[in-house]
């Protein structure tokens, strides 16, 4: 695969990806960290234009970006004066935590790895670069008359009652 | 810019939202955590529907953007839950919220 | 229907008792004891009209029950369900007669807990369908366990526990074992034919069918096993018996008296029922005298006998000995089993039934001293038999007749079955004659260290056994006599099931 | 089998759209009837679920069976059926709960109802998908659901502490779990159920993937399915979340979230991974008879020591599973069947258990086991209730509970499967240990305070009837069996 | 009518006892339970005499199924010979007199009413085990004569000293009869049957007559066996030990049943099985018995309790019989069994007579006030049954003759009969026949060893006719040694003394003339002394007439041969039993005649005329003299073992010290009820159930583990998950 400008800004939102979300785990201060998430975020909605998903880009930027890091940013400020997470790791237990953790997440990967190298069927499928048609309208009609009617009006079920559930608990108690 | 990039940066985010899961102090960082996890599956479904299924064959992207609708809606419940463990236990600190035990 | 009626008759009158108000005692008591006359009297009659000239079962019932499984709602009785099932009709009303004035709280519970026991008893000495069979011997777990837990003494928490865990852990091996043999009950040759089957009767007969699965040797081994254990626990059979003294020591006297005359009945009565008449070939592997294992059912009942003797004889607690006196007499049941011939297996019948009636004896004449005296510390009697002869009397019989007297019940059963152990295991049979005299020496010690030498001053006040008590002891004591003069009386009643018995064991 | 379309699929899925309509009105009720009228919002959320039940029978039995609705998505069988009935009554049976139960008296708001409604809309759909983002969103539509139903009670720490967890706790694992689902997605090439296993076999056969990604996958679902169900190790939440949670809840989540997960488990398995071919690169049974094995075991053990009713009955529901799960060790029909009657089982004995547990919290205000003290005095029925449930739990004849483990062991004993016997055995005599811990308090120990008796209303009377009858009799009766039998029968077999 | 006669005999006695029972039960008493059971007793008494009439030449069984299964028929019934009637004549005879006596001696006694009753039961299983046809009937009528023994000795049970040695005896015997019932399985393995002689099928001893040579190890063992239950009752050594003891209970139970009837019984088992003593059996048979009376007759010379002293002589007297039957003397066995009974009976009687005499002073006598007199020197006070009453104690009797002449007349009648004094003595007849059977015996064997047996015969004659009249001397002769004791003795009252004149007839040979009429009494047949192989064993022993070494189990069978040449006809086995030779008798007799005045002449020496000092003896010999009065050390020896082991066990389980210390009772069963008892108590306890408990708590503690790993951290949990997740990957991807 020769080095075109395509890949070196593939390799760049894929860099920037990865380092952000390793960002999003490592920074101490919860804002920052919820910044690199959306660099992140941005990242990977990057990469689905190069997947040539642009409805699904523009919904990750809009969704994710747009509603969700707001939220979480929101929660940050409700819940702590402070964003800073403790400085120090003081205690053995944590110590042991990062460790353990870390050796999970490590191994995790590594049998990711693994499969992703060994699995025959996904070795060699180089991205074309044949560009395909806009999906939005595709997805319009998958969803709306297609095979996708279901579970649409499902998740539209499931986000009006996760609007009445998030509404009832966040909802301070009126004791009488 | 094959398949095996995709998975491989998918994987990454995969494992980095374990770790953060795991070793985070605060729970809206985990939440975080979870929403790099649910990301990468997203990737996953893109870069299959792109590579695996027949080009015409959309299906792995509009599972994506099920994903992402979802995700928003755990994450609503998440914050409001969040909320109501900090009006409840003063923090959202994961360690310190276990009275339950045993 | 007489034998339905016999069993849940008593289900009937636990239903009655719930339904009468707590605060009538009397009148819970006196249902409850019609509640139990009753299956006695169709007993009688059971007794009176049973043709003793066949082996084959009579009183059948057989309707079908549930369909997915093949099982069947199958009751009869044969010679020896039909005995057992005359002992727990008898023991039932004397046991609420025993009960009538020493239990004093929830007396409405303890009568339907009693009836419903009294349920699960009866339906598993008539059951004919492996799978009800199994159900009724559970049935008698929970009622047992609330039985010893509510009404036991100081430790009865811990003795209801043990009882329910260690008969559970039993029951649930026999439960893969009878699993394992409904699975194969239609596999001959290798290939499933018709459907499977919980029937006794049929069970028997594919045991001993050429090519059948069931009559498969490594199979019927694994398999007796498993219900061996199952009864063994129940039994009980060394070293599953360390819950026996502890359940018998803080069950109330009625309870203890359930607990060794009946329940442990239904150990050898499964073992006889299941093991040895459908599994003849594992039967053949565990008592052919060949090598360990050929006589390891002879050497457990060896165990027993030994074991549960030298256990009395080091006993102080007055119902703890006679608790473990039992373990040592079901010893000579396992042992007479083990011989696999007429006498042997005739000695065990009549063992399981003298037994019986035997030790609620002794458990009812303990309950007659605990509740004058307040405790059964046995050093701390002596001289009773100033005080109180005729109580002295009674347990000086009944002790004679545990102790293997001859002219009285406990002989006979003892003695049959080691003449028929003897021709089969001549070692542990000449060895297990051990627990006769260690037997003797428990008891008479007993004797001696309550009833004889000088009176204890604390208690020369004690009354003399009341006209209640011997009520519920003489129907014993008249059985124990009138079985150790005419022992036929019995025999008599399974001669031909036995004989039928021996044959089909004797044909592999 | 041509799935429906669309359209043709409407009528089919009359019962789950009368949910939603249901649950809308009984939002729309609750902001009609005054604060004190409440009471008429529950009764509505009960007619709607009699209105649902009536509708699923009415279609199972007006229309033919089984059949592929939404274009593949769901699939309406015996099967879905046999849950939904199941579901829908535990549902009835947690709003009946919900009424008695003191603790969620202020919270009863038209909200509560109209969740509950969604919640057996997700099962529902858990029951019938057979499509693998169908299977996701009907997981996450239960998921989310539970968390806000588990912190109902906002004023409660415990209640919140459990609904951060289960959060959590099932945002990771269905996370993993769609994972998974991404990865059998880019190996089969395709989200339906019935095709994924023919296509993974193909693909494992030429060698184009390898095990182990077939592994790492059905090892991701299983997490998020192993959590639904409460399985080792996916069963760490479920203690805390059920100690917290409002009693009606936990036996909620204990009964039918349960069944849920076990439906979709069986569908996932047995539908999707049934291929022998799969079996023979990745032998998921003994996978599954380990979990199995140790969720029983580890359910049990830690059941031991418990001093809380309420988390005795959540280890003990734990360990439950894994007897459930033995039946799906062996992918033949007699185990689904020995799962589906143990569900039906365990649906009365369970929720039964529970009910007793809000009355005497109701009553006692304790969910302790001390609390239970001399309650064989002061309230002998409860009491004997108590018993007939725990008996049943623990297995004893003649109460169903033995029936189903019964039809457990036989299908396992079947397959040769004997070690997990065993250790089912075992295990059950262990579990009888903790039971009567609770036989102990209620009927060995005298009560410290005032030994008065507690009287309760016939209605409550009636309802514990409505679980006590059935635990002693289902064993007894032949419908159930072929109930069950009936209802695996039409499981598509690969 | 044998029948009938035999039921009625049966029924009379147990009536009697069934009626107190059934009165026992109400807690009531038939007022006049000694009148019913004496009068019982007495039909019985003459329903025998008639039965004499009956006896049919040839034996008859008479049966009828007890227990029949399905391939075996476990018969009882009766079986009536001349033995069988003669036993049930003296059974009866001395039963109905100690009935009589008992009316006066226990006069007064609180439980008056329950010891004729205990008499009845007993005089039933007596009665019948004798007329049992079968090994089970026999050990049925065995064991309850046992227990009417136990229930008897206990009779004061207020007494520990009564409540030890019933318990003692019943426990001793118990032993013995465990052998007993081994050896009847052994034969019914063999014969499918119990019963002894042809019934419907044919009894052990046709079976037993048809058996092998091959076969003879096994039934000499079997034979032995069944004699360990004779050991037992008939207190043989080494289980002797209880028949002393025994001695607590009240002076007519010890003259009925350890003297006259029940310790007899094993003496006539051991005659009932004589068609199955092989060689070796009755060579063990004849030499347990021989060393029982040589030891029992030593023993009883330094015994000072008047009770024990007839005790020990009733020991030495049954060794006698054995070793008749053991020598194949069977009619002297059983003629001295006959004698023996009367005159034991009449000489226990007696000894009650003077006890109740010296009673009378004792309000209370069987109370424990009753003051126990230690007159024993301290060292050798610590053994048991060593502690006197007062009133047995034979030093604080003496010159008694003249207070009490009819029980001084009819005991020394007894004693001049004991003693073998010649001729117009019952005694003498019967221990002079067995004397030359052994005699005779030993000559067949031509064995030095086995002439042994002769001497110690011949011994324990001399030592028992110095014993006894050492016991005459000290109680009537001489001066009363306690003066107020004297004082308050008097004559007995007329129920006492009359059967004390009716046993002193029975005293003289006239009335046992049926012992002299050959046709009359015949031994059975003894097939293995005579099994026919012997010719062919040894042919040429029969012209060598040298001796042969006793071989064990049976194979000396040349021994028969040679009795085979001996007595080729039937007529010379009529003569004296099986053995009798003409000079044997001639040489037995004289030397009888001769040992016994001896030994009543050295008596007299010591204790009337006192020229030669007993105490002087007794240092000079201090050895020996310890020896016998130790008991050889019998009871010392089951307690020393006893204690031993009790220290060594105190110090490994010292929670069982309180159930050790106390209570400890010389016998076997004491040995094993402490060690072996608080082990296996222990093991049970600890072993078994802890094993049990164990598990338990290991299942509890891994549950408080697995608890643990729950700590309520959310992130702990998760990584539970996700390790559990990487763990099955990892495990099943190396599977």
């Amino acid at each position: 695969m020769e080095f075109t400008l395509k890949t070196f800004i593939f390799y760049g939102f894929a860099l920037m990806t990865v380092a952000s979300a390793l960002l999003v785990v490592t920074v101490r201060n919860i804002v920052h960290a919820a910044f690199s998430l959306m660099v992140t975020l941005f990242g990977v909605a990057g990469l689905y234009v190069f997947l040539q998903a642009d409805f699904l880009a523009a919904t990750q930027v809009i969704v994710y970006v747009g509603g969700i890091l707001v939220l979480i940013l929101f929660g940050v400020m409700m819940t702590s004066g402070h964003f800073e997470m403790p400085r120090q790791i003081k205690s053995r237990i944590e110590r042991g935590q990062l460790l353990l953790g870390g050796v999970v997440a490590l191994a995790l990967f590594m049998l990711l790895l693994t499969v992703i190298a060994n699995t025959p069927a996904w070795k060699n499928l180089i991205d074309d670069g044949t560009e395909l048609p806009p999906t939005t309208e595709k997805i319009g009609e998958f969803i709306l008359a297609g095979e996708f009617l279901l579970p649409f009006e499902v998740v539209s079920v499931l986000l009006l009652v996760a609007l009445i559930g998030a509404a009832l608990i966040s909802r301070k108690e009126v004791r009488d | 810019m094959t398949l095996q990039h995709y998975l491989v940066i998918s994987a990454i985010l995969f494992t980095l939202g374990i770790f953060a899961v795991l070793t985070r102090r605060n729970a809206i960082s985990i939440l975080m955590g979870i929403e790099l996890i649910l990301n990468s599956c997203n990737l996953n479904f893109a870069a299959f529907s792109r590579f695996v299924t027949p080009s015409d064959d959309i299906n792995g992207q509009i599972i994506a953007i099920f994903g992402i609708v979802l995700a928003a809606a755990e994450a609503a419940v998440f914050l409001a839950i969040i909320l109501a463990i900090y009006r409840e236990f003063g923090s959202i600190r994961p360690d310190e919220v276990d009275t339950l035990k045993g | 229907m007489l034998l339905s009626l016999m069993i849940f008759i008593p289900l009937l009158g636990m239903i009655a008792v719930l339904l009468l108000p707590r605060e009538s005692e009397e009148l819970i008591k006196r249902v409850t004891l019609i509640f139990t006359l009753i299956p006695l009297a169709l007993a009688v009659v059971l007794f009176i009209s049973y043709d003793r000239s066949t082996a084959g079962t009579q009183y059948v019932v057989n309707v079908p029950w549930i369909d997915a499984f093949n099982i069947q709602y199958h009751i009869g009785i044969d010679g020896l369900s039909v005995t057992l099932l005359l002992l727990t009709a008898l023991l039932g009303p004397i046991c609420v007669i025993a009960s009538w004035r020493n239990i004093e709280k929830g007396i409405k519970a303890y009568m339907a807990l009693f009836l419903l026991l009294e349920t699960g008893m009866l339906g598993f000495f008539a059951a004919l369908d492996l799978f009800l069979f199994y159900v009724f011997f559970e049935l008698t777990l929970l009622p047992m366990y609330f039985l010893i837990g509510i009404w036991g003494g100081p430790r009865r928490e811990y003795a209801a526990i043990k009882f329910f865990l260690y008969t559970l852990f039993g029951s649930v091996l026999m439960l893969v074992a009878m699993i394992a043999v409904y699975l194969n009950s239609n596999i001959v040759n290798g290939v499933a034919e018709g459907l499977r089957t919980f029937d006794i009767p049929t069970l028997i007969a594919l045991a001993s069918t050429e090519g059948h699965a069931l009559a498969n040797l490594d199979f019927q081994i694994w398999v007796f096993l498993g219900f061996f254990i199952g009864f063994a626990v129940k039994v009980p059979i060394f070293p599953f018996h360390t819950w026996l003294p502890d359940a018998h020591v803080e069950a109330p006297t009625a309870i203890s008296v359930i607990l060794a005359g009946i329940l442990l009945k239904m150990g050898t009565y499964g073992l006889v029922r299941v093991n040895m008449a459908m599994f003849p070939l594992g039967l053949d592997h565990f008592t052919n005298g060949i090598g360990f294992w050929g006589n390891s059912l002879a050497l457990l009942g060896f165990i027993n006998i030994v074991y549960g003797s030298f256990c009395a004889l080091a006993q102080t607690d007055f119902k703890k000995l006679v608790a473990y006196s039992s373990i040592g007499h079901m010893g000579f049941v396992i042992l007479g089993l083990a011989a696999r011939n007429d006498t042997g297996i005739t000695g065990a019948i009549l063992q399981m039934f003298n037994h019986g009636v035997i030790s609620a004896m002794l458990f009812l004449l303990v309950g007659v001293l605990y509740d004058r005296a307040h405790h059964r510390e046995i050093n701390g009697f002596g001289g009773l038999g100033t005080r109180m002869p005729v109580y002295t009397g009674i347990t000086t019989l009944a002790f004679m007749a545990s102790l293997g007297l001859p002219g009285l019940s406990g002989f006979v059963g003892e003695a049959l079955s080691l003449l028929g152990a003897y021709s089969e295991f001549k070692w542990l049979t000449i060895l297990s004659t051990i627990g006769i005299v260690v037997g003797a020496a428990y008891f008479l010690w007993t004797l001696q260290r309550v009833f004889l030498g000088n009176l204890n001053p604390k208690y020369e006040d004690l009354p003399e056994i009341n006209g209640r008590e011997i009520l519920t002891l003489v129907p014993l004591a008249i059985l124990t006599i009138l079985l150790g003069v005419w022992p036929n009386l019995a025999i008599d009643m399974f001669r031909e099931s036995v004989t039928n018995l021996v044959n089909v064991l004797q044909a592999i | 089998m041509q799935p429906l379309s669309n359209i043709d699929s409407l009528l089919h899925f009359s019962p789950e759209i009368l949910l939603v309509i249901f649950a809308a009105a009984v939002i729309i009720l609750d902001l009609i009837v005054k604060d004190d009228e409440s009471v008429a919002v529950a009764y509505l959320s009960l007619v709607g679920l009699g209105c649902v039940c009536a509708a699923v029978l009415i279609i199972h039995f007006s229309f033919r069976n089984p059949v592929s609705l939404f274009e593949g998505m769901i699939r309406l069988d015996e099967f879905s059926t046999f849950f939904k009935i199941l579901l829908l009554f535990a549902t009835a049976a947690t709003i009946l709960f919900s009424l008695r139960s003191e603790e969620l008296d202020e919270r009863l708001k038209g909200e509560y109802y109209a969740l509950l409604l969604a919640i057996t809309l997700g099962m529902f759909l858990m029951a019938s998908a057979t499509n693998l983002l169908m299977i996701f969103i009907a997981l996450e539509t239960v998921s989310l659901t539970s968390y806000i139903l588990a912190g109902f009670l906002t004023h409660s720490p415990r209640s919140s502490e459990a609904a951060f967890k289960y959060i959590t706790y099932g945002a990771v694992a269905s996370g993993t779990m769609l994972f998974g689902l991404s990865l059998l997605f880019g190996m089969a090439g395709t989200g339906d159920l019935t095709q994924i296993g023919g296509q993974l076999t193909e693909h494992l056969a030429s060698g184009a993937v390898a095990p182990l990604a077939v592994l790492i996958a059905i090892t991701f679902v299983l997490a998020g399915v192993g959590y639904k169900i409460a399985s080792v190790p996916f069963h760490m939440w479920s203690p805390d979340v059920y100690e917290g949670a409002p009693i009606p809840i936990t036996a909620f989540l204990s009964v039918a979230s349960k069944s849920a997960g076990f439906a979709l488990f069986i569908r996932f398995f047995y539908t999707g991974f049934g291929a022998t071919g799969l079996m023979e690169a990745v032998d998921w049974p003994l996978m599954l008879a380990i979990v199995s094995a140790l969720t029983m075991t580890v359910g049990n053990l830690a059941a031991l020591p418990q001093q809380n009713v309420k988390r005795l009955l959540a280890y003990s529901s734990i360990a439950h599973g894994g007897y459930l799960l033995m039946g799906g060790v062996l992918l033949t029909s007699e185990g689904i069947e020995a799962i589906l009657f143990y569900l039906i089982v365990y649906l009365f004995m369970n929720l039964g258990a529970f009910y007793v547990v809000v009355l005497v919290a109701n009553e006692m205000g304790s969910e302790t086991i001390e609390g239970y003290r001399g309650l064989g005095s002061r309230a002998p029925l409860i009491a004997i209730a108590m018993v007939i449930f725990l008996a049943s739990l623990t297995g004893i004849p003649p109460f169903a509970g033995f029936f189903g483990k019964w039809l457990l062991f036989t299908a396992v004993l079947e397959q040769g499967y004997y070690w997990l016997a065993f250790v089912g055995l075992l295990n059950s005599v262990v579990s009888l240990y903790y039971y009567a811990r609770i036989f102990k308090a209620m009927y060995f120990e005298d009560a410290d305070e005032e030994t008065d008796r507690v009287a309760f209303s016939t209605g409550t009377f009636a309802l514990l009837s409505v679980f006590v009858i059935p635990t002693i009799f289902i064993g007894f009766l032949n419908i159930f069996y072929t109930f069950s039998n009936v209802s695996v029968s039409v499981l598509p077999m690969q | 009518m044998i029948v009938s006669l035999i039921s009625l005999i049966l029924l009379c006695p147990l009536a009697a006892f069934a009626v107190f029972g059934l009165l026992g039960l109400a807690n009531r008493r038939f007022p006049r339970q000694d009148y019913l059971s004496t009068a019982a007793m007495l039909i019985a008494l003459a329903c025998s005499f008639l039965l004499l009439r009956e006896v049919v030449p040839k034996p008859e069984a008479h049966t009828l199924n007890w227990i029949s299964l399905g391939d075996v028929t476990f018969s009882m019934g009766f079986y009536l010979d001349s033995v069988t009637v003669i036993m049930l004549i003296v059974v009866t005879l001395v039963s109905s007199l100690v009935h009589i006596f008992s009316i006066g001696y226990m006069h007064g006694d609180p439980r008056y009413p329950r010891f004729f009753a205990y008499l009845s039961l007993f005089s039933f299983s007596m009665l019948f085990l004798v007329v049992s046809d079968n090994l089970l009937g026999i050990y049925i009528g065995w064991e309850l004569v046992g227990l009417c023994s136990y229930l008897l000795i206990g009779f004061w049970f207020e007494k520990d000293s009564a409540a030890n040695a019933c318990k003692k005896a019943f426990l001793t015997t118990r032993v013995g009869d465990v052998g007993m019932f081994i050896g009847m399985m052994m034969l019914f393995a063999k014969f499918k049957t119990l019963s002894l002689y042809d019934g419907e099928t044919d009894g052990i001893f046709t079976l037993a007559a048809n058996l092998n040579t091959g076969d003879m190890v096994w039934l000499s063992i079997a034979g032995i066996l069944i004699f360990c239950g004779a050991i037992g009752k008939s207190a043989q050594m080494p289980l002797h030990t209880w028949l002393p003891d025994a001695m607590e209970g009240p002076t007519p139970v010890s003259a009925l049943i350890h003297a006259a009837t029940m310790v007899a019984a094993g003496v006539y088992l051991t005659a009932r099985m004589f068609p199955i003593l092989t060689e070796t059996s009755s060579l063990v048979i004849a030499y347990v018995g021989g060393i029982t009376a040589l030891v029992a007759a030593t023993i009883a010379i330094v015994r000072f309790d008047i009770k024990r002293v007839l005790a020990y002589s009733t020991i030495s007297q049954l060794g006698y019989m054995m070793l008749a039957i053991g020598v194949g003397s069977y009619v002297a066995g059983l003629f001295h069994l006959t004698t023996h009974a009367f005159f034991k009976a009449l000489l226990f009687l007696g000894s009650g007579s003077v006890i109740h005499a010296f009673h009378a002073m004792h309000a209370h006598g069987h109370d424990d006030e009753h003051a126990h007199e230690h007159n024993e020197d301290a060292e050798t006070e610590h053994v048991l049954g060593s502690e006197i009453p007062s009133d047995q104690d034979m030093r604080n009797m003496g010159g008694l003759r003249h207070k009490m002449p009819i029980t001084f007349i009819t005991m020394l009648i007894a004693t001049l009969s004991i003693s073998g004094v010649p001729f117009i003595f019952s005694g003498f007849w019967s221990k002079d026949k067995i004397l030359a059977g052994v005699l005779g015996r030993a000559m067949e064997w031509n064995s030095a060893h086995h002439y042994i047996l002769f001497v110690i015969a011949l011994l324990a004659a001399g030592i028992t006719a110095f014993y006894m009249f050492r016991l005459i001397f000290m109680t009537f002769f001489g001066e009363p040694r306690n003066q107020e004791m004297h004082d308050m003795a008097h004559e007995s009252p007329l129920s006492m003394t009359v059967p004390l004149i009716v046993l002193a007839i029975l005293s003289f040979p006239v009335v046992n003339t049926l012992w002299f009429n050959k046709d009359y009494v015949k031994p059975p047949p003894q097939p293995h002394l005579h099994a026919p192989t012997h010719a062919q064993v040894a042919p040429d022993t029969k012209t060598g007439g040298t001796g042969f070494a006793l071989s064990i189990f049976g194979v000396s069978e040349a021994v028969a041969a040679e009795e085979d040449a001996g007595h080729g006809t039937q007529d010379a086995h009529a003569d004296d039993g099986h053995h009798g030779h003409g000079p044997a008798h001639t040489i037995a007799m004289i030397l009888s005649i001769c040992v016994a005045g001896l030994g009543i002449f050295l008596s007299w020496l010591f204790y009337q005329r006192r020229t030669l000092s007993a105490e002087s003896v007794a240092t000079t010999f201090r050895p020996v003299y310890n020896l016998f009065w130790h008991k050889y050390y019998f009871d010392e020896f089951y307690d020393g073992v006893l204690v031993a082991l009790t220290v060594w066990k105190a110090r490994l389980f010292a929670q069982f010290d309180g159930s050790v210390v106390d209570g400890i009772v010389n016998g076997v069963g004491v040995v094993t009820r402490d060690i072996l008892a608080a082990f296996v108590g222990f093991f049970d306890n600890r072993v078994v159930d802890g094993l049990v408990n164990r598990v338990a708590q290991v299942t509890w503690v891994v549950g408080g583990r697995i608890r643990r790993i729950q700590t309520g951290a959310i992130q702990t949990y998760l990584f539970v998950v996700l390790a559990g997740i990487v763990l099955l990957i990892l495990i099943f991807r190396a599977l």
